[in-house]
């Protein structure tokens, strides 16, 4: 079954990591330029998480979301260098376009600010079955419902999209045309989306029945196919990351 | 000893007028092999789920009446609860898969880690039903993966494996193969042995006269009738409530052919063979 | 009717689902039946063009389906869907049901006389107004057939039609396939209930591997036990106690093991 | 019967299986919005009518834990769950309240939906991307704005009104012809409070 979500099967001491460490490293990498305010620790932060990747072995997969970012992110600095209200030091002119540098250096924050988060996060989803951290998270105390929630959306999603090409066939073979003028394909709307909801819908009833008899509502504390995975260095990791988020904190009020 | 004990069970859904359970009142023994037939909407699907406690917790509505499983009352436990008395299969096979695991041996412990079983047992009872339940080879598979056959007798291991003492079959096998379904009954068949109590609602009823050792007729949310399959396959009535008697019994009918020295007419093949052998036919 | 010659296809490189399929299928009556994964709902769906072969020509009515769309093909050959709820969107019952003819371009008011024809033939003018989804599963069922009826195609596929259905629903099947017929359709099925196909069809054709095993009128194939063998199909019951008997002819149904019993009796 | 109280924070098992549902058709309806090349989203189908049958509670969910998933392929939309779970949440109420009752009304809560999720996502977008969404249309009005005045925020704000308000107009009109085209016993499904009555 094809998975919607991107994470790479693959061995890697940054697999081996818990997702707890991983997450604290997405707010590390978020915090520390947004404390200590300084280009060079937004560069250094991206460079880290771009290492970490490439030690992950998982930074091909990266480029799809990367070069959508991008995509934006060349949009912002067209627009930020020409049109910022703060615009006043011209840079270069284009015609009678002219680029500025407050806008620019502006665009350049964003890019470093969306580039960071962009690649702590990927971190996370690319070395993490999406069921591993929603299973540590309920162990730290989130609702087990909750999480059935979460990880049930992986699978029920390639779900829906199989039932999809059934109703496709399905409504095809009642005359209707899928292909053709933007006009036919908005009429097929309708007869696609409807059976698609409507089918998962009545199949929630099912679900439903079904998990109350697998004592989905039971009161009795959850226990765990799987022992918690933790790494050796992990507290360690942890540890750092917190000092120097402290440190930093420490060092910008009284430095 | 009796292990479920139905009286006077009325009930009716939300929204509706009439009742879809009319009345009933019956009991079963442990370890017996009870069939539930009848047409369409005459309330066999609804008098599973009563066993189970989906009726009346899950749907609301309203109730009369009382069901006993083990001596405690249905109605007053929680469907949690109960489920650890009451195992349900339902027919389709792709919607009881919760939909949150992985493998096929994730899906069989998910009922467990919910009951707090411990870690070594859950794997313990879960190598038992993989076996028991001929999965072994599939465990590592995605549940979506497996043919429907092999999906159905994996939701009667993920239930197995709470360790139930009474198992509820809502036509588990409708949507399969031919192949399939067999290996379906031959695993509820092995299971019956076991001395689990089998509740198995069903259309098959080739299937409901060689497998079950009493047959309840639903009619209309009514108990017509609760006794052996040849007693309830023997009935001239069963027409007009909607039933078509085992091919075998049918044709016996139709040559007056009885089982030597009783009023009833075969219901098996076997039955039906040794009855008919030495008859010019 | 239909003509498929050297019909091979596979949804990946190197598995073939169907190889080498050759027939010729002629206005009689037809189940089409083998375990599951053996091909059938790949074959009914290769011939209503909802596949395109990897290799061979099949020909509907003079239509080669490798250069017409499903949507044209809709006039001509029908395919009713097992699973209900893969089609139904419409908020009525007539409304669902005209869904189809519009789409092939009737007119309004033959497409409605149409659908009412339809859905008295399926037995459910009395819900005309109805969701469908209100229906009860086996009304759904029968709500889809009347869905394609409708088109007036020649040809009829039903999916497991019987699966859901209690012995009225089947006794209803059985009307429907018998009007049909008497309006000169092909009418085709995949089925896994033999007992059904045994009472109601003249041809059956048994594949097996993504291979026609067996092919011929249903009396013929249900007397090769070691080929049904093979194919995972088991004869309907009242065949197997004939045999068991030791009746040389295949019985196919109670009435013909009475009779039979009855010209016995007379000798 | 008594009116069911619209907050009620203990899901039943249905109304909880209706969310992933929920994401799922948000999911699909992003499809086809891209497969049409509509110059819409169309992502919040599923949230909208997650709203309509289980109330604000289950609405809001819906739209935090779909975009907690589309974070797993897209990290930026993470930071626009915010957005979702308001929608949820007003869709939730104005629906049990009574106001998305007819298409006239639809269309007004459409509107009024349209404007929550601009000013939810409005400083969301000056954070992030320095105020733009990503939507062509929505940027060039962004850059056009931003050349004529001297506000981010008014810029800002215009670009993503331009975007959201129709597509969640249109969200909302498809969503209540949905939602009343269901069969009764779907909707029943998810109503959470009533009582077992008695027949004894």
């Amino acid at each position: 079954m094809k998975s919607i979500s991107l994470y790479v099967d693959k061995e890697s001491f940054i697999h081996d990591f818990d997702p707890i460490t991983k997450l604290l490293y997405i707010l590390f990498a978020l915090f520390l330029p947004l404390i200590l305010l300084s280009f060079t620790v937004s560069f250094i932060s991206v460079g880290v998480s771009i290492v970490l990747l490439m030690a992950a072995g998982v930074i091909r997969k990266t480029i799809p979301v990367f070069s959508f970012v991008f995509l934006v992110l060349i949009t912002v600095v067209i627009i930020q260098g020409l049109f910022r209200p703060e615009n006043e030091t011209i840079l270069f002119q284009i015609g009678p376009l002219a680029m500025y540098k407050e806008g620019l250096l502006y665009a350049l924050t964003i890019t470093l600010r969306v580039m960071n988060i962009v690649s702590a996060f990927l971190i996370l989803v690319l070395t993490t079955k999406p069921s591993d951290l929603v299973e540590t998270l309920v162990r730290k105390g989130m609702s087990p419902r909750i999480g059935y929630v979460i990880v049930s959306v992986f699978q029920i999603i390639p779900e829906m999209m199989a039932s999809m090409s059934t109703i496709t066939d399905a409504q095809r073979a009642r005359g209707m045309e899928t292909e053709g003028k933007l006009s036919v394909r908005m009429k097929a709307f309708l007869p696609l989306l409807g059976p698609v909801i409507l089918g998962a819908l009545i199949n929630t009833k099912e679900r439903a029945l079904a998990l109350e008899v697998r004592g989905f509502n039971s009161h009795v504390p959850k226990t765990y196919l799987y022992e918690e995975k933790t790494h050796a260095l992990s507290k360690w990791v942890q540890a750092i990351l917190l000092l120097l988020l402290v440190g930093a904190g420490v060092w910008r009020i009284f430095g | 000893m009796n292990k479920i004990v139905v009286e006077g069970l009325k009930y009716k859904y939300p929204l509706s007028d009439t009742l879809a359970l009319d009345d009933l009142s019956f009991q079963v023994k442990e370890g017996e092999f009870i069939g539930i037939i009848g047409k369409n909407s005459a309330g066999k699907s609804t008098l599973c789920q009563a066993l189970v406690g989906l009726v009346p917790h899950f749907y609301k509505g309203a109730y009369g009446g009382k069901v006993f499983i083990d001596g405690l009352e249905v109605k007053n436990q929680t469907i949690a609860d109960i489920s650890l008395k009451v195992g349900m299969v339902f027919q389709n096979p792709f919607t009881q898969v919760t939909g949150s695991k992985m493998t096929v041996y994730e899906e069989i412990a998910f009922g467990l880690e919910n009951i707090g079983i411990p870690r070594s047992e859950m794997i313990a009872r879960i190598d038992y039903v993989l076996d028991l339940l001929k999965i072994e080879q599939v465990k590592d598979q995605n549940p979506f993966d497996l043919s429907g056959g092999q999906m159905q007798r994996m939701a009667i291991a993920s239930i197995i494996a709470m360790k139930p003492d009474i198992l509820v079959l809502d036509e588990p096998t409708s949507q399969l193969d031919p192949a399939g379904s067999e290996e379906v009954f031959q695993a509820i068949q092995s299971l019956s042995k076991q001395g689990i109590t089998i509740i198995l609602a069903e259309h098959k009823m080739e299937k409901v006269a060689l497998y079950c050792h009493r047959v309840l007729l639903l009619d209309d949310g009514k108990m017509v009738d609760i006794n052996t399959p040849g007693k309830i396959f023997s009935r001239g009535d069963l027409e007009q409530h909607g039933v078509a008697a085992p091919v075998y019994t049918r044709v016996c009918k139709e040559l007056g052919v009885r089982k030597a020295g009783t009023s009833e007419f075969p219901v098996t093949l076997a039955e039906a063979e040794s009855v008919l052998r030495g008859r010019k036919i | 009717m239909i003509k498929v010659s050297d019909l091979s296809f596979s949804y990946r490189k190197g598995t073939p689902v169907l190889s080498g399929i050759n027939l010729e299928l002629d206005q009689r009556s037809t189940a089409i039946i083998g375990q599951n994964g053996a091909g059938k709902t790949t074959f009914v769906k290769l011939l209503k063009g909802l596949l395109k072969a990897d290799e061979g020509d099949i020909f509907v009515n003079n239509h080669h389906v490798k250069e017409t769309t499903a949507a044209e093909l809709a006039k001509t050959i029908g395919l009713v869907f097992q699973n209900p709820n893969d089609q139904m969107f419409k908020r009525t019952v007539l409304d669902e049901v005209m869904f189809g003819p519009l789409n092939i371009k009737m007119d309004k008011q033959q497409a409605k006389e149409n659908a009412l024809m339809a859905i008295r033939m399926v037995d459910l003018q009395g819900k005309l107004d109805i969701n469908p989804h209100d229906l009860s599963l086996s009304e759904k069922k029968l709500l889809c057939i009347a869905a394609i009826v409708a088109m007036d195609p020649d040809i009829i596929i039903l999916d497991e039609p019987t699966i859901a259905q209690d012995h009225a629903g089947k006794e209803k099947i059985k009307q429907i396939i018998k009007a049909l017929k008497d309006k000169n359709k092909l009418v085709m099925t995949i089925i896994h209930d033999m007992d059904f196909v045994a009472e109601n069809f003249e041809r059956t054709i048994v594949f097996n591997e993504g291979k026609v095993l067996l092919d011929g009128d249903t009396r013929q194939v249900f007397s090769q036990k070691d080929m049904l063998k093979k194919a995972h199909v088991e004869p309907p019951g009242i065949t197997q106690l004939a045999e068991m008997l030791g009746i040389q002819e295949t019985i196919l149904t109670v009435e013909e093991f009475i009779h039979r019993n009855k010209e016995a009796a007379r000798d | 019967m008594k009116k069911q109280s619209m907050w009620s924070l203990r899901l039943s098992t249905a109304a909880l299986v209706l969310i992933p549902v929920a994401v799922g058709v948000n999911y699909i309806g992003k499809l086809l919005a891209q497969l049409l090349k509509l110059p819409l989203w169309l992502d919040s189908i599923g949230t909208v009518l997650a709203a309509m049958l289980g109330g604000p509670v289950v609405g809001a969910l819906a739209g935090a834990i779909n975009n907690i998933i589309y974070g797993f392929t897209d990290p930026i939309s993470f930071v626009y769950a915010i957005t979702s779970v308001a929608i949820g949440l007003v869709v939730g109420i104005l629906f049990f309240k009574g106001y998305i009752s007819s298409w006239g009304k639809a269309i007004v809560a459409g509107l009024i939906i349209g404007l929550v999720a601009t000013v939810v996502s409005t400083p969301l977008n000056i954070g992030f991307w320095g105020g733009q969404t990503g939507n062509v249309w929505g940027d060039a009005l962004f850059a056009y704005i931003l050349a004529n005045t001297d506000s981010t925020w008014l810029a800002s704000l215009l670009d993503e009104l331009v975007v959201d308000v129709p597509d969640k107009l249109l969200v909302v009109l498809i969503s209540f012809g949905i939602f009343k085209g269901l069969p009764r016993n779907v909707v029943q499904l998810y109503k959470n409070n009533e009582k077992i009555e008695t027949l004894d």
